[in-house]
């Protein structure tokens, strides 16, 4: 759990801070923390075991909303 | 003046100031005694001046007008302001100031000293002319000169380096070269804000686009044949002064795999040695990660008699394959660099001999496997095949990359290290042309002259990747 | 030229990469290369008896003229095939099994007979253990042919291997298309298929590499006896090796043919380069018959004829090769017949025809009992040997 | 960077790799396990299936000229709804993304490095894929045009040495499918190498003066015929009987060349230059997933976008499915309407919404957009 939290502050506020020192507009910093969020919160599904599985939610709507082919 | 003048050189040691006439006014010669030819000074300036000067007026201008016309010098230069008057004298002219005249007269009595034309030492070919460039920009450019004899040859002039002042000139052939890489050559040397430049390496590294590269998108030769050769297929070259190395550009990755000698032997003969330096690249530089992968990850390639035996080798061998292998690439590196350093003869043979006796101790002390001593040797000697130095170091530089990416994660690792070195190889381009052009970007119509050199009958058109005027030879 | 903004993390995470180390890294004195492979049911239990023959690299690799040392070492274990062998070979081998090259497998007829579709899903389930190998049905106790060394070859593994690809290059009695996946190709379409057996002369194994000093060869070593014969995975019978050469000639198994034939009182040995087989199955009114076209060119490698050698008497030994042929393949079928083995494949080729008419007689199983075989055959002799008319001894 | 294209040559390249990356290793198996020895007819009719809607696509890239998707979703419905089509666009590509890098490390880990755990594989094999993403479309044509050819070699060299164990018996009974049904069974074969070759959406406007519509129906007729070349070929050699059971078919080919009795064991190598085909195709669809983002939010850097995405993608690839099997069941059930929606439905929807704005404003109504 620690090893991920290590990882992730090394992967995104480490580049941040180059970006920032290098001059980036403000819309890709902002782009960039919310994507290796994601990536850390799907990282955490994985590691306290029920995974974040987007094909069971696209099969769960497909079962509910529209029945196409048997 | 002369006072200025001689307190801005502030009197070195060779700085020679000479009174010609001291009786109504003073004339006096100002000269750098290393850098100017004695007997053309004696000859031409000082003895007209004490023996023919008609009789001395009291008018110093009227002396000065006489001087101006009667002394026999190839180039004669009125210099007015005291900083070109210091230009002049530190390039090797001589100055003669007149007492009471603000204007002083100078004229080229320069003469360096200079090395005879030699043999290369680098690009040795058996057959093939066996003149060299050497230091002095003018004989480079006679050398060139004396193979092109074409109006259209032009020698552009860029002077470099605000201390220093080396004057570079860049050689191509207008009628062939592409407009766009020339003016981007000579505005980015323009460009150039440096103090010195010594050696054409400098320029190299300020011509090149991506800093980070490990492979050379210049050519550097010391050849005046190879330097006409890539001029009249549509290229462009920097010579500069004080160096014999000139640089072309711009080049491509198959560039690298063609020696001057593949054009003054049969055909069929220089395409089979231009296969051999391909397959010299790629042992150099997948060997020892695929040795490595291999030996310590999937074992299974190895045919069964080579993996009996193999097992039976390495059964005493105290390291894992991949530090083993670490080992034994760092003590081959450290013997080619003391080679390299020692006196010219003994260089070459001291690497490869101590090589070897150096490895066939650590078998014998059991510190290392026989199969890794012939690995690392085919590395070794097929790197020196690379007809380019420059293109040797990266060669090494990547070696290192891919071991440690087997030693990883075995084939995938090499898989990967192929793939970026491709994706890297792909993305350069120099001064325009795509570095891997013929077979990245395909070019089928170049392809005679990179993975095969067909024969002269057939090479009627020139290779399309530079871009050149004209499309036939 | 977008500033290098990758590199930074790049290095974060191939130092974590390497610091984590490798996985899959398993050196080669690591390994414990298997050659040969031996399966047998263990007494009444359900479990099997694994005889994995290892080499010993040291043992192979000497140079000429030291003593010859022990070349490879047997492990038994016993348990069962499927569960948790992966954990039962560490307690005996102190290395990795390395089972890619293995060269042969062999398994008892015990074993053979209760059916081998454990093992071959055992055998394709993982990657390194592979399929691609040559099976043999020993009727010998197993241990005795696992426990022994061989002369003239090192591993007594590569030394089956080479049985088989000599034979079928010599005598066509057995074809290389003898390894495991036949086995499961057959067993799923339902097709017969026949695997080598092997036999050990001697009544003691050979354990002690000393051994290899004896002079005799044939006794203490392995000798080819005759064929086993699968249906799906189960052993149901015995082939002998004159049988043999019918069975391959007849299915297009192999090129190779060899016979000996008697003319006007002598012997003349005839042997085929290459044979084309053509089997057509067609339906006459209610009748099935199954056409057989042999191809031959032949070569005549023993001449002992009186006669001397003239185009007639190359007409009279081919005019008797086919008869011979056709004579022998006939007796050979309806051996077989009544022995219940369709050794034809006519069930199979019934089940490839289209058509509606013989899914329906495909449907009835022992159809094949039924069906007529009609057998021609052509050859053409193109060799002889270096003596153009034999001598005649008076 | 947009303004390097990529020739029409590179854009055929690019297209035939894409869609037979990892469709080589997985198809086959599958398909003879359900329609057993006609399985060789399936891949032609999902060719022509797959060329009607490249068709269609071409049809709507033509009618935005110069315009990504995501470029025409935000043109065609505005700031607001555009933006959310174009992420839905962004989440698919990087699903597509999530799907390959998932295969590549079943593959590596079911072949030849079993103890290595599949996200080593991932995460390193996604770095050199952001490497080749950040240096542009160029490079990422060009490597195609230098590693198809290798590919195409390394097949016909497999195919060849393994001609000895050919066998014409295993075709026979021909022709037995019934079509309806077996375009039923296998409607996943048409999602998945074919209905995703409408990632080249986005890289329609890079190609060269436009130069788009030839290479790429080219590609995608050529590739189904591969396709169904290579289950032939995987039918002829293996067998129906071993190809329907074994996980990797391909593989199992490549394990057991035997040629001359020295060449054995090569399998570890030649897959190695099949890995090829699965780094183009997912060096394209990452390029696709970062070119719309950088679209969406109007940025030049693709280096911030693509490299968060390799620690989403490698999550994603991990997270989404237990094992193999769970993975071909869904793929079965699922894949075909999943993927339904984004080559068909929204780009209906776009071609509806622009007719319909262009009906307001012709009647002289203006509609602020």
């Amino acid at each position: 759990m620690t090893m991920l939290v290590l990882i992730y502050a090394a992967v995104t506020f480490l580049p941040m801070h180059v970006f920032a020192r290098r001059g980036y507009e403000k819309g890709e910093i902002i782009l960039f923390f919310i994507l290796s969020t994601l990536g850390l919160f799907v990282w955490l599904s994985i590691l306290l075991k029920h995974p974040f599985s987007p094909d069971t939610i696209v099969a769960w709507t497909i079962d509910r909303f529209f029945d196409l082919l048997p | 003046m002369l006072d200025a003048v001689l307190q801005k050189l502030s009197l070195s040691m060779d700085v020679a100031v000479y009174p010609v006439v001291s009786s109504p006014y003073k004339i006096s010669l100002v000269y750098v005694s290393s850098i100017v030819d004695k007997n053309q000074l004696l000859q031409f300036v000082i003895r007209p001046l004490t023996e023919h000067m008609p009789c001395v007026t009291d008018d110093p201008a009227e002396s000065f007008r006489w001087c101006n016309e009667y002394l026999p010098a190839a180039e004669k230069q009125q210099a007015s302001s005291v900083q070109a008057c210091v230009e002049g004298i530190l390039a090797g002219k001589c100055l003669i100031a007149i007492d009471g005249l603000s204007t002083c007269l100078l004229l080229d009595t320069a003469k360096f000293p200079t090395r005879a034309i030699s043999e290369p030492t680098a690009e040795t070919s058996i057959r093939g002319p066996q003149e060299g460039f050497t230091e002095e920009l003018e004989i480079n450019i006679s050398l060139i000169r004396k193979r092109l004899r074409d109006p259209r040859l032009h020698f552009e002039k860029i002077i470099i380096g605000h201390t220093t002042k080396t004057t570079s000139s860049v050689v191509y052939i207008s009628s062939i070269a592409a407009d766009e890489t020339v003016d981007k050559i000579c505005s980015r040397l323009r460009s150039i804000q440096t103090d010195s430049v010594l050696e054409s390496s400098y320029l190299e590294e300020w011509l090149q686009e991506t800093i980070w590269s490990p492979f050379p998108t210049l050519l550097n030769t010391e050849r005046p044949d190879v330097v006409t050769a890539h001029l009249l297929e549509g290229k462009v070259a920097i010579l500069t002064e004080g160096t014999p190395t000139a640089i072309l550009a711009p080049m491509t990755f198959f560039q690298m795999f063609v020696t001057p000698e593949d054009y003054y032997q049969r055909a069929e003969f220089a395409t089979l040695l231009r296969w051999l330096r391909i397959l010299s690249f790629l042992l150099a530089v997948f060997t020892p990660g695929l040795y490595i992968s291999i030996v310590s990850f999937n074992q299974e390639l190895l045919p069964t008699p080579l993996l009996i035996s193999l097992a039976a080798q390495r059964e005493g061998v105290p390291f894992p394959a991949f530090l083993e292998a670490l080992l034994m690439m760092t003590i081959f590196e450290v013997l080619r660099e003391a080679g390299l350093r020692m006196p010219r003869i003994a260089g070459q043979a001291i690497s490869i001999v101590g090589a070897l006796v150096v490895g066939e101790a650590a078998v014998a002390a059991g510190l290392v496997s026989t199969g890794m001593v012939i690995v690392v040797s085919v590395t070794a000697i097929a790197n020196f095949v690379a007809p380019n130095y420059s293109f040797g170091i990266s060669q090494r530089i990547i070696q290192f990359l891919f071991l440690f990416l087997a030693g990883f994660i075995g084939l995938f690792g090499l898989l990967c290290g192929f793939l970026l070195l491709l994706i890297h190889l792909v993305s350069l381009d120099s001064f325009g042309t795509a570095y891997f052009a013929p077979l990245a970007p395909t070019v089928l119509s170049d392809w005679k002259d990179t993975l095969v050199r067909a024969p002269k009958k057939w090479m009627h058109t020139m290779p399309r990747i530079f871009r050149p005027k004209r499309k036939v030879r | 030229m977008p500033p290098a903004i990758w590199k930074l993390p790049v290095v974060v995470i191939l130092a974590s990469f390497l610091l984590a180390g490798c996985w899959d890294m398993k050196e080669i004195n690591q390994l414990a290369i298997v050659n040969l492979i031996g399966v047998d049911t263990h007494k009444n239990t359900d479990k099997q008896e694994l005889y994995y023959q290892v080499i010993n690299p040291k043992g192979i690799a000497t140079q000429a003229g030291a003593p010859e040392k022990a070349t490879v070492y047997t492990y038994r274990f016993i348990e069962r095939l499927g569960d948790q062998f992966e954990d039962i070979s560490p307690d005996v081998i102190p290395r990795q099994l390395f089972t890619q090259h293995y060269q042969a497998i062999v398994v008892s007829e015990r074993y053979a007979k209760s059916g081998l579709r454990e093992l071959l899903n055992f055998k394709e389930g993982h990657p390194e253990r592979g399929t691609n190998v040559y099976l043999l049905v020993s009727d010998a106790p197993i241990d005795r042919i696992m426990d022994s060394f061989i002369p003239l070859e090192p591993l007594p593994g590569r030394s089956m291997r080479s049985i088989i690809e000599n034979q079928s290059e010599m005598t066509g009695r057995i074809s290389t298309h003898t390894r495991m996946k036949d086995l499961i190709e057959n067993m799923e379409t339902g097709q017969i298929s026949v695997f080598p057996i092997i036999t050990y002369i001697g009544e003691k194994s050979s354990e002690n590499s000393n051994r290899l000093e004896h002079i005799q060869g044939t006794n203490g070593n392995i000798a080819l006896l005759g064929g086993a014969l699968f249906i799906h995975d189960r052993m149901v019978g015995k082939l002998t090796k004159d049988e043999m050469k019918w069975y391959n000639l007849l299915n297009r198994k192999h090129e190779r043919f060899l016979e000996t034939l008697v003319i006007n009182g002598e012997s003349v040995q005839v042997k085929t380069l290459n044979t084309r087989l053509m089997k057509k199955l067609e339906l006459h009114g209610e009748e099935l018959i199954l056409h057989i076209q042999i191809f031959a060119n032949t070569n005549l490698i023993f001449n002992d004829q009186k006669v001397p050698t003239t185009t007639t008497l190359f007409n009279q030994i081919e005019a008797e090769f086919n008869q011979r042929i056709q004579k022998e393949s006939q007796r050979f079928i309806e051996d077989s017949r009544k022995k219940g083995w369709d050794v034809l494949g006519i069930q199979y080729l019934l089940h490839l025809k289209k058509g509606a008419q013989w899914k329906r007689l495909a449907e009835d199983k022992d159809r094949w009992k039924k069906v007529k075989v009609v057998i021609s055959s052509h050859n053409k002799i193109e060799t002889i040997g270096s003596l153009i008319s034999p001598y005649k001894g008076e | 960077m947009e303004s390097k294209s990529i020739t029409a040559w590179q854009m055929f390249l690019l297209v035939f790799s894409y869609t037979l990356g990892t469709a080589i290793f997985l198809r086959p198996g599958e398909l003879i396990f359900t329609t057993k020895q006609d399985a060789w007819l399936v891949p032609l009719w999902c060719g022509l299936a797959g060329t009607v809607l490249a068709i269609f696509w071409l049809l709507l890239a033509r009618k935005f000229h110069g315009q990504s998707i995501v470029q025409i979703c935000l043109t065609v419905l505005g700031k607001k709804a555009g933006t959310l089509f174009g992420l839905l666009y962004a989440w698919y590509f990087i699903h597509l993304s999530s799907w390959v890098v998932r295969n590549l490390g079943d593959f590596m880990s079911a072949t030849i490095m079993p103890r290595t755990p599949i996200t080593a594989f991932h995460l390193l094999f996604l770095l050199v894929c952001t490497y080749a993403v950040i240096q542009g479309i160029r490079t990422i044509g060009r490597v195609s045009e230098f590693l198809t050819p290798l590919i195409f070699l390394t097949f016909s060299l497999v195919w060849i040495t393994r001609g000895g164990d050919w066998n014409f018996e295993r075709f026979l009974p021909v022709f037995e499918l019934n079509l309806w049904k077996s375009i039923i069974e296998n409607r996943q074969m048409l999602a998945f190498p074919f209905m995703e070759t409408s990632a080249f959406l986005m890289i329609f406007p890079l190609v060269h003066d436009g130069k788009y519509v030839k290479p790429f129906l080219k590609g995608v007729v050529l590739s189904s015929l591969t396709l169904s070349l290579v289950t032939f070929l995987t039918i002829g050699i293996l067998g129906v009987v071993r190809a329907s059971h074994l996980t990797y078919p391909l593989f199992t080919i490549a394990k057991e060349i035997d040629f001359g009795n020295f060449i054995q064991h090569v399998e570890a190598t030649t897959t190695m230059f099949w890995i090829f085909a699965i780094f183009v195709k997912l060096t394209v669809s990452f390029y696709c997933a970062t070119l719309a983002l950088c679209q969406l939010f109007h940025i030049q850097q693709r280096g911030v976008v693509a490299f968060p995405l390799i620690w989403l993608i490698a999550g994603i690839a991990l997270s989404d499915h237990a094992n193999v099997v769970e993975m071909m069941d869904w793929d079965h059930k699922y894949d075909f309407a999943y993927q339904l929606l984004y080559s068909l439905f929204i780009p209906l929807l776009l071609i509806a919404v622009s007719w319909v704005r262009r009906n307001h404003v012709r009647h002289g109504s203006e509609e602020s957009v």
